[in-house]
């Protein structure tokens, strides 16, 4: 029986071959250290996401993250639903607040989901895995199984849109947010507060529709953690992750620059901080390698 | 005279001991100032100090006291001796502060200080402790012009003070403007929706106060006095008229909306469809008397579609209409628009504006007009075409960057024309004013007609209305002192003064029922109003040597004098703001007061020890204002700015009384240059005397004349315009000025 | 002054800016006897920190010094400074009125000869001036400070420093042993005029107000300007001290908010424009003012001002508000944004950024004792369920000063009627 | 008579009414104060993607410029960063007003056919709700061949390193493109949706009519 229990709701992308595969392994492995227990929502759904909007229409959408509410509430009754992927999380946060702030809604909402057999009667608490990790265990807690410290090496925090926006972590500023900075140097890396590009759209869905203008954002991202002399970037947002990494090979086409930055999961850092190996932390998982992390990793633990 | 006793007290402290020779000075105020006591102190703002000087009063006799230490804005609580009379050498930011503390520099520093007490003492023997004038007056009633709200407020409020009021209205009804609307802009939470005017309930008010005696039909005929004893008569319908004895006038005329006529190119005039403010105020009361539908006035259909034109003939460059914002059109505007939706949504109402106008909570109306769907666009409309029934607004669509753009089909336009003050004669444009080498002020804005008829027709001899300010307005010129307006006693207020809200014009009327009944309560005292408010001196005429010239009469920027039939000045006490211009434009010198005059300048001047031409120590005379050039000069001393030791330098109460016998006695006594520091003047000005620099300045650009008469170069003489915050400028217009002196060389009247 | 005994028949003001100082003033040229309370230690309030007003660019020390002598020639008002009401019991004609006065450390005996500042060594922030300065912990309030007296830092007291002051005062106007005292004072009528403060600009976040060292706000820019103020009346930015020359005003920071201020604070568009005149004034041949607006609010005769501004080829007018605010290589502040007027986008660098600051009431927040009603800005609105307690100035809404005075007036005789009804009573 | 024509035909010129009643969050539109913070905020402005940014959109709603607005591809532009929606004075939620005018135009057949946001947007909607989650693959498959089996050769090609490298990375799995991952209850989740759709098209119509 473990301190803190949620119904988790992993999201598409956190899915085995799926683009954060890496993230959900590191998550997994996190967990076990922080004795946190994460028990998948039954036959959850898609959040439809935000660029579902062309045919999703406001109630289908709803309805969609409702069903996860729904199933949440009838196999793991009173657990909060805690969401590794920004978009889930956002996604299902935006169906709670309408759905608590509409009558008309739920009703239909309701009605739609009898469809399948579920309904709701109370709405749960939608969380990211950062405020869990920050407002129910606290960086204190977490800084405790810190058994292999990342010293000196430079990490740029890039918080990206939607963990951070139009809702965010508590307490933290929507220009200029801390959290990534505080989890890093709380892995005992060095953070770079001043990294102006932090909270910069890296172009969300519109990396495979319209790759110019998403690649032209991720391009100061990237650039602007060189410049502070990052060795890698960190983040809580797997679209952001796969964007941010995933392009950079084209961009130095387009733009005839050279980089070649990792770009990790808080996940990642903290299974190696904690003493997990590289495979535990989905090193494996990076598209540009994230070496130094894993001579790290590969090192012994000092107790 | 009654026989006086000056003494003369020096203080040590502050290193005004270690710095002077206090010693010397003591001697000095013996010697010189003739003095038969005087002392020096370690201490004197100290309770030992005071003590001693209140002994001397009690017990020795002194009435005349003469204090060598600080600066005379300083140690005010110790040195307030309010029954004697009292001169400051400002021995402390006048000289130790401005002086650096070096051994070549102690000479000259000494002599600077043993001036200051040499003239010292000459200014305390000139004076007389003010006795407070006889002249007075002891009527308690307000008269208050006009039975708008801001009438009826400030009759209700002063008589809630207990203060008896006559109102006079030249309708047949008390409300005003605000009488013609059907609703107001709300005032408190929630600012969401239009609310009932109240007017009913004051004029309710005013009807059932036996202290407000009421005239309706009536206009005021004549206005004749001093603030505690005005006498007006005031003329009714009958063709009777009442005289009524008044304390304080309180002017609430408000305004009349500026003509849409005069705007044919927005349909004013050309349709019965497109109104102004006062016209939609109007179809509402009317709908609201019926089914509430507010009908287009050519066919009595109902109104499907209206469109507001905000600015209209207002914040116009081009001098042909209103240069400024009215301020209420905004709030208005949106107020008219509720009401059509709150009466039926499905009306569409746009309100076009350039800049949208809604301080305060005024942003919560505005978003409340949003919620109900007023559409706001912001855009210049450039033509409202009647077609029949309908219009079409032409208008740039500012946000769009759309020049044609246009709505067709409009039932009803509404044009937020402004207000114009019912402000009574223009009396700057009526009379130019007649000192010669003045030139008048430009009429006030050329676009604003002024309304012909006199409002108070004053018996002054400055003309029968309050000076206006600019655009037709009798606003006070003075951001701090709102209520400054120049004739005493009496007061604007509302609309004609400033263009403004019911909110804004009730608080208005409040504040200056406060004026007024202030006003008559100090007239009673003999005490002066604003700014010198309290002082009990008092202009006094030796009219044996008056010559009649009425320079005086013109030039007091009060209209405090007046003449008799013989042409000569008949003072009015209460009216004076003692800034002393009387005495500074009369030629003969026969204007004065107890405590401030010719004389008590004049001796100070003559006091000074003026070294021979071969001691390269010339003298410079600085006049300077007490408001603010004395303040900078005093700051630059706190703030250790050096000067050059060679000024003498004597507080004045303006640059208005600032009499040209001072100059050639100067010049006479053998000063090598005079400075004069004053207030700025012209359409900016200043001076907390209005005029009075200005009139000050005028007098001196003719000083050439006199000093070609003495045959002196025209540098010995500088005017110079000095602000309170030029702690830096002034020493270095001192230092630079006394360089261009060593140039032009010492006067020839040295030694004579 | 004199100190005569408060009664029922007295009047209470709270707070010595230029509002407190009418009502005070207004009501004792009337003859009525006036207690005056101020929480700095010396008068004049928020005006007294402007280097000059709008329209007419005259300088607010100018009224000051009047107010002052006209306050130095009344002996019915008795002024307390340092000193805040903490309590108001009874009710109207009868208050019994709690005030908390804090140490001076300086006696009457004060010449302000200023021995003591040149003894002290400690320095401290300055509050006149919004703490981009620092003066010493013994100190003049400002040049125009009345009472004219210095204050010793409580950060000093016992400390070498504090001895070193006493020791340097001839008159012993330095008593160390003051200790916070609780006085209490009738009064048939208050009035509340406690002003204003600056919204705190650092919530403003995309402006990154204290993040950007030459983003500063539009009361800091009036010191900059003000011959007292911390560079002498030079506009220097702070990240270097180099010429700020290229300035952005943007308007509404913080004002017509729902994220905010949800009022609008009126002054801020006629503040902003006043500032361009500074910019002119101290850098005629290459001085630069870009204004970023919603609206420009030059309301009633203002509106001649903004023309005169806009006639400025020296100022540009861009109608936007500004997105968001980032910093170049050089520490020049950069806008982004758009011009809605035909939709312009643009990222203009300047040398430095004044946030024209929206207006809260100094009330909020401050729980007045007793019952007020106030609005949901927080401003003391007119109701008689607040008694004989009547708010002046801003603490009753956005004003500039003129209307800020007309206030103060109107709330002198509101109190007025209420202590003469008290006299007629006693009589 | 077509969609279009038949809405447009009962608001007349009234195209705010239109959206209010007709789009997401419409009914915020006319709250807007012109300030154009939401147009300054947003990310790909500034790379001038859009023809009318939000605060300029919603003028034209108000002036009733309906055929500009809903056949523009500006909305289609947002990145859903919802920086727009934390800055706005007036607390509009642009994002999501963004998104329902891009799904309103798309609903009447009135967006640009060609633009590559609108066609992603509704592959992916399709891809989610077809199995209950999404197949990156076949998303990527499907938005490559948009523009026909040539033209999707070509597209894969140029994502061919990227691809690789996530494959090595087992970050994306070739035999999704046979199957993959899926809900249990597809049936229940289909008909769930066709409810909500059939509630909403009712709602909307209901207001038409009304």
């Amino acid at each position: 029986m473990s301190k803190h229990e949620y119904a988790f709701y992993p999201g598409c992308s956190s899915q085995k071959g799926a683009s954060a595969s890496n993230y959900l392994t590191s998550v997994e492995a996190m967990c076990k250290t922080l004795d946190v227990k994460l028990t998948e929502i039954p036959d959850w759904n898609c959040c439809g996401a935000s660029i579902g909007y062309a045919e999703a229409g406001e109630l289908p959408r709803h309805v969609l993250n409702a069903r996860n509410f729904a199933l949440s509430e009838q196999n793991l009754p009173g657990q909060e639903i805690v969401a590794t992927c920004a978009a889930c999380w956002l996604g299902a946060r935006e169906t709670r607040e309408r759905l608590t702030h509409s009558d008309t809604l739920m009703a239909d909402t309701r009605e739609a989901l009898k469809e399948a057999g579920l309904t709701i009667n109370e709405m749960p608490e939608i969380r990211h895995m950062v405020e869990v990790l920050i407002e129910d265990l606290g960086f204190e807690e977490m800084a405790k199984h810190v058994v292999r410290p990342l010293e000196g090496v430079k990490i740029a925090g890039y918080v990206g849109c939607q963990t951070n926006r139009p809702f965010g972590v508590a307490g933290e500023s929507f220009e200029n947010p801390v959290y990534l900075d505080k989890m890093v140097e709380m892995v005992g890396a060095e953070p770079i507060p001043e990294y102006e590009q932090k909270v910069t759209c890296c172009g969300g869905a519109l990396a495979f529709s319209e790759p110019e203008k998403a690649q032209a954002q991720i391009k100061d991202i990237v650039e602007s953690a060189y410049d502070h002399g990052a060795e890698m970037i960190v983040t809580p947002c797997p679209l952001c992750q796969a964007n941010v990494e995933i392009y950079q090979g084209q961009i130095n086409k387009r733009y005839g620059t050279k980089f070649d930055i990792p770009v990790m999961y808080y996940s990642q850092l903290m299974v190696v901080a904690y003493g997990g190996d590289a495979k535990a932390a989905a090193l494996n998982g990076q598209v540009i390698k994230a070496r130094r992390l894993e001579e790290i990793a590969a090192k012994p633990v000092k107790r | 005279m009654a026989d006086i006793k000056v003494a003369a007290y020096i203080c040590k402290g502050c290193g005004l001991g270690e710095r002077l020779d206090t010693d010397a000075l003591v001697k000095i105020a013996q010697k010189d100032g003739k003095v038969p006591l005087a002392k020096s102190h370690d201490f004197l703002c100290n309770a030992d100090g005071v003590a001693m000087i209140r002994n001397d009063i009690a017990n020795e006799g002194v009435t005349h006291v003469m204090i060598g230490a600080c600066s005379r804005r300083a140690k005010t609580e110790a040195f307030f001796f309010p029954e004697n009379a009292v001169a400051r050498a400002n021995l402390r930011e006048g000289v130790i502060w401005i002086r650096p503390d070096t051994e070549e520099a102690r000479e000259t520093t000494q002599e600077m200080a043993e001036d200051y007490i040499r003239m010292g003492c000459a200014e305390v023997k000139a004076m007389t402790a003010p006795g407070g004038n006889a002249n007075t007056g002891s009527n308690k009633t307000l008269l208050v012009v006009g039975g708008g709200v801001t009438g009826m407020t400030t009759a209700i409020e002063a008589s809630k003070t207990g203060y008896p009021v006559v109102l006079v209205e030249k309708s047949g009804a008390l409300g005003g403007w605000a009488g013609k609307l059907y609703k107001r802009v709300p005032v408190h939470e929630p600012y969401k929706s239009p609310m009932d005017t109240g007017v009913a309930d004051l004029a309710s008010q005013v009807l059932g106060d036996s202290n407000i005696k009421l005239y309706l039909n009536a206009t005021v005929a004549r206005t004749d006095g001093a603030p505690g004893r005005f006498v007006v008569d005031i003329a009714t319908e009958s063709g009777a008229t009442h005289t009524e004895d008044i304390g304080a006038i309180v002017q609430a005329t408000g305004f009349t909306l500026y003509d849409m006529n005069k705007l044919p190119e927005l349909g004013g005039g050309k349709s019965p469809n497109v109104v102004d403010q006062a016209g939609l105020e109007a179809l509402a009361k009317t709908a609201a008397a019926g089914d509430g539908v507010i009908r287009r006035p050519s066919d009595n259909q109902p109104v499907k579609s209206v469109v507001f034109v905000q600015c209209a003939g207002q914040r116009d460059s081009s001098g042909q209409h209103l240069s400024y914002c009215s301020g209420f059109c905004c709030n208005a505007s949106i107020k008219q628009a509720m009401y059509f939706k709150d009466a039926n949504p499905a009306v569409d109402t746009t309100i076009i504006y350039t800049d949208l106008r809604t301080p305060g909570n005024g942003e919560d109306f505005y978003r409340s007009a949003q919620e109900k769907g007023v559409v706001f666009t912001k855009g210049k409309v450039a033509e409202v075409v009647p077609n029949g029934a309908t219009s079409t607004v032409k208008f740039h669509d500012l946000i769009l960057d759309d020049a044609d753009a246009a709505m067709a089909d409009v039932d009803l336009v509404v044009l937020a024309t402004g207000q114009v003050a019912n402000s009574g004669v223009n009396i700057e444009a009526l009379t130019k004013p007649q000192v010669e080498g003045q030139e008048g002020e430009p009429q006030a804005e050329g676009a604003v007609e002024v309304k012909p008829i006199s409002i108070l027709n004053l018996s002054y001899r400055q003309g029968p209305d309050v000076p206006q300010l600019k655009q037709g307005f009798t606003d006070s010129h003075f951001i701090c002192f709102p209520y400054e307006t120049r004739r005493t006693g009496i007061y604007t207020a509302g609309p004609v003064r400033r263009p403004m809200d019911i909110a804004q014009a009730r608080e208005d009327a409040t504040g200056a029922a406060l004026k007024a009944i202030q006003a008559l309560e100090n007239a009673e005292l003999g005490r002066a109003a604003h700014p010198r408010s309290g002082d009990l001196s008092f202009p006094k005429v030796r009219l044996e040597g008056c010559t009649q010239c009425k320079r005086c009469t013109v030039e007091c920027p009060f209209g405090a004098i007046d003449e008799d039939e013989k042409r000569f000045p008949v003072f009015n006490e209460s009216r004076c703001r003692r800034c002393g211009t009387c005495m500074g434009a009369c030629p003969v010198r026969v204007i004065s007061f107890e405590n401030y005059s010719v004389n008590t300048v004049g001796a100070q001047i003559k006091a000074v020890d003026i070294p021979d031409e071969f001691s390269e120590k010339p003298r410079i005379l600085i006049l300077a204002c007490e408001n603010d050039a004395y303040p900078a000069l005093d700051m630059a001393g706190m703030n250790r700015n050096e000067y050059s030791a060679f000024v003498r330098i004597i507080p004045i109460r303006c640059l208005g009384s600032v009499n040209t016998i001072w100059i050639t006695d100067a010049l006479n006594a053998g000063y090598d240059g005079v400075m004069l520091m004053g207030c700025k003047s012209g359409d900016e000005y200043q001076c907390h005397f209005v005029k009075g620099s200005e009139l000050g300045r005028v007098r001196m650009s003719k000083i050439d004349d006199t000093l070609k008469t003495l045959n002196l170069e025209s540098e010995r003489v500088r005017d110079l315009e000095v602000a309170i915050t030029d702690i830096q400028r002034v020493p270095e217009m001192i230092d630079k000025y006394a360089a261009e002196l060593v140039a032009v060389g010492p006067s020839p009247f040295k030694g004579f | 002054m004199t100190e005569h005994v408060a009664t029922n028949e007295t009047i209470l003001v709270v707070g010595g800016g230029i509002s407190g100082m009418t009502a005070a003033l207004e009501a004792a040229e009337t003859g009525k006897n006036v207690v005056l309370v101020e929480k700095n230690p010396a008068l004049g309030g928020r005006t007294s920190q402007l280097y000059r007003y709008f329209p007419k660019l005259c300088h607010p020390i100018c009224g000051l010094e009047i107010n002052q002598r006209r306050l130095k020639n009344n002996p019915r008002v008795r002024v307390l400074t340092l000193a805040e009401v903490s309590g108001i019991e009874g009710d109207a004609g009868n208050y019994t009125v709690t005030v908390k006065v804090r140490p001076r450390y300086v006696n009457e005996n004060c010449t302000a000869c200023g021995d003591c500042g040149r003894a002290v060594e400690t320095m401290v922030d300055d509050p006149f001036n919004y703490n981009l300065g620092q003066h010493k912990a013994a100190y003049l309030p400002n040049a125009m400070a009345y009472p004219q007296r210095y204050v010793l830092d409580p950060a000093i007291i016992g400390s070498a420093d504090a001895d070193r002051a006493k020791a340097a005062c001839k008159y012993g106007a330095i008593d160390l042993d003051m200790q916070e005292e609780t006085i209490q004072v009738k009064a048939g009528a208050v009035v509340w005029a406690t002003g204003w403060q600056p919204y705190d600009a650092a919530k403003i976040q995309p402006y990154g107000y204290g993040r950007f060292k030459n983003v500063i706000t539009s009361v800091e820019f009036e010191r900059l300007a003000d011959i007292h103020g911390p560079t002498g009346g030079k506009i220097l930015r702070p990240s270097d001290g180099k010429e700020a020359k290229n300035i952005a005003f943007i308007q509404c920071a913080g004002s017509r908010d729902e994220n905010h201020l949800r009022h609008c604070s009126r002054i801020c568009c006629m503040a902003s424009l006043k500032q361009t005149h500074y910019v002119r004034e101290k850098y005629p041949e290459d001085g630069k003012s870009t204004i970023y607006y919603i609206d420009i609010r030059a309301i009633d005769r203002f509106e001649d001002f903004y023309q005169k501004v806009q006639a400025d080829t020296s100022v540009s007018f861009i109608k936007s508000k500004v997105a968001k605010i980032t910093e170049d290589e050089h520490g020049n502040p950069v806008c982004h944004g758009v011009n809605t007027e035909g939709y312009k986008r643009y990222t203009t660098p300047h040398d430095l950024v004044v946030l024209a600051v929206g207006m809260e009431p100094s009330v909020k927040g401050v729980n007045i004792p007793g019952h007020i009603v106030a609005d949901s800005s927080g401003f003391i609105e007119a109701d008689p369920a607040n008694g004989a307690v009547f708010g002046a100035g801003c603490a009753s809404n956005a004003l500039d000063v003129n209307r800020a005075v007309q206030s103060a007036t109107a709330a002198a005789l509101r109190a007025i009627q209420v202590v003469n009804k008290v006299a007629k009573a006693e009589a | 008579m077509s969609a279009n024509t038949a809405v447009a035909a009962k608001y007349r010129n009234n195209f705010l009414k239109e959206i209010e009643e007709q789009v997401e969050m419409g009914d915020w539109v006319k709250m807007c104060m012109q300030c154009g913070v939401c147009s300054g905020s947003c990310p790909t402005n500034f790379q001038g993607a859009w023809e009318h940014p939000p605060q300029e959109l919603f003028m034209m709603i108000r002036a009733g410029k309906r055929e500009e607005v809903l056949t523009t591809s500006s909305m289609w532009n947002c990145t859903s960063c919802y920086n727009c929606i934390v800055r706005c004075p007036r607390k509009l939620p642009i994002t999501h007003i963004m998104h329902g005018i891009a799904e309103y135009a798309h609903r009447l057949g009135m967006a640009p056919k060609l633009q590559p946001t609108r066609f992603f947007s509704g592959l992916f909607w399709k891809n989610c709700t077809h199995t209950g989650r999404v197949n990156e693959l076949k998303l990527s498959m499907g938005l490559y061949f948009k523009d026909g089996f040539v033209q999707g050769i070509k597209n894969g090609m140029a994502m061919q390193a990227v691809a690789l490298g996530l494959v090595k990375a087992k970050r994306l799995n070739v035999m999704e493109l046979f199957g993959g991952h899926k809900c249990k209850d597809q049936k229940g989740i289909q008909a769930m949706l066709k409810k909500a759709y059939e509630i909403e098209r009712s709602r909307k119509t209901a207001r038409i009519a009304g």
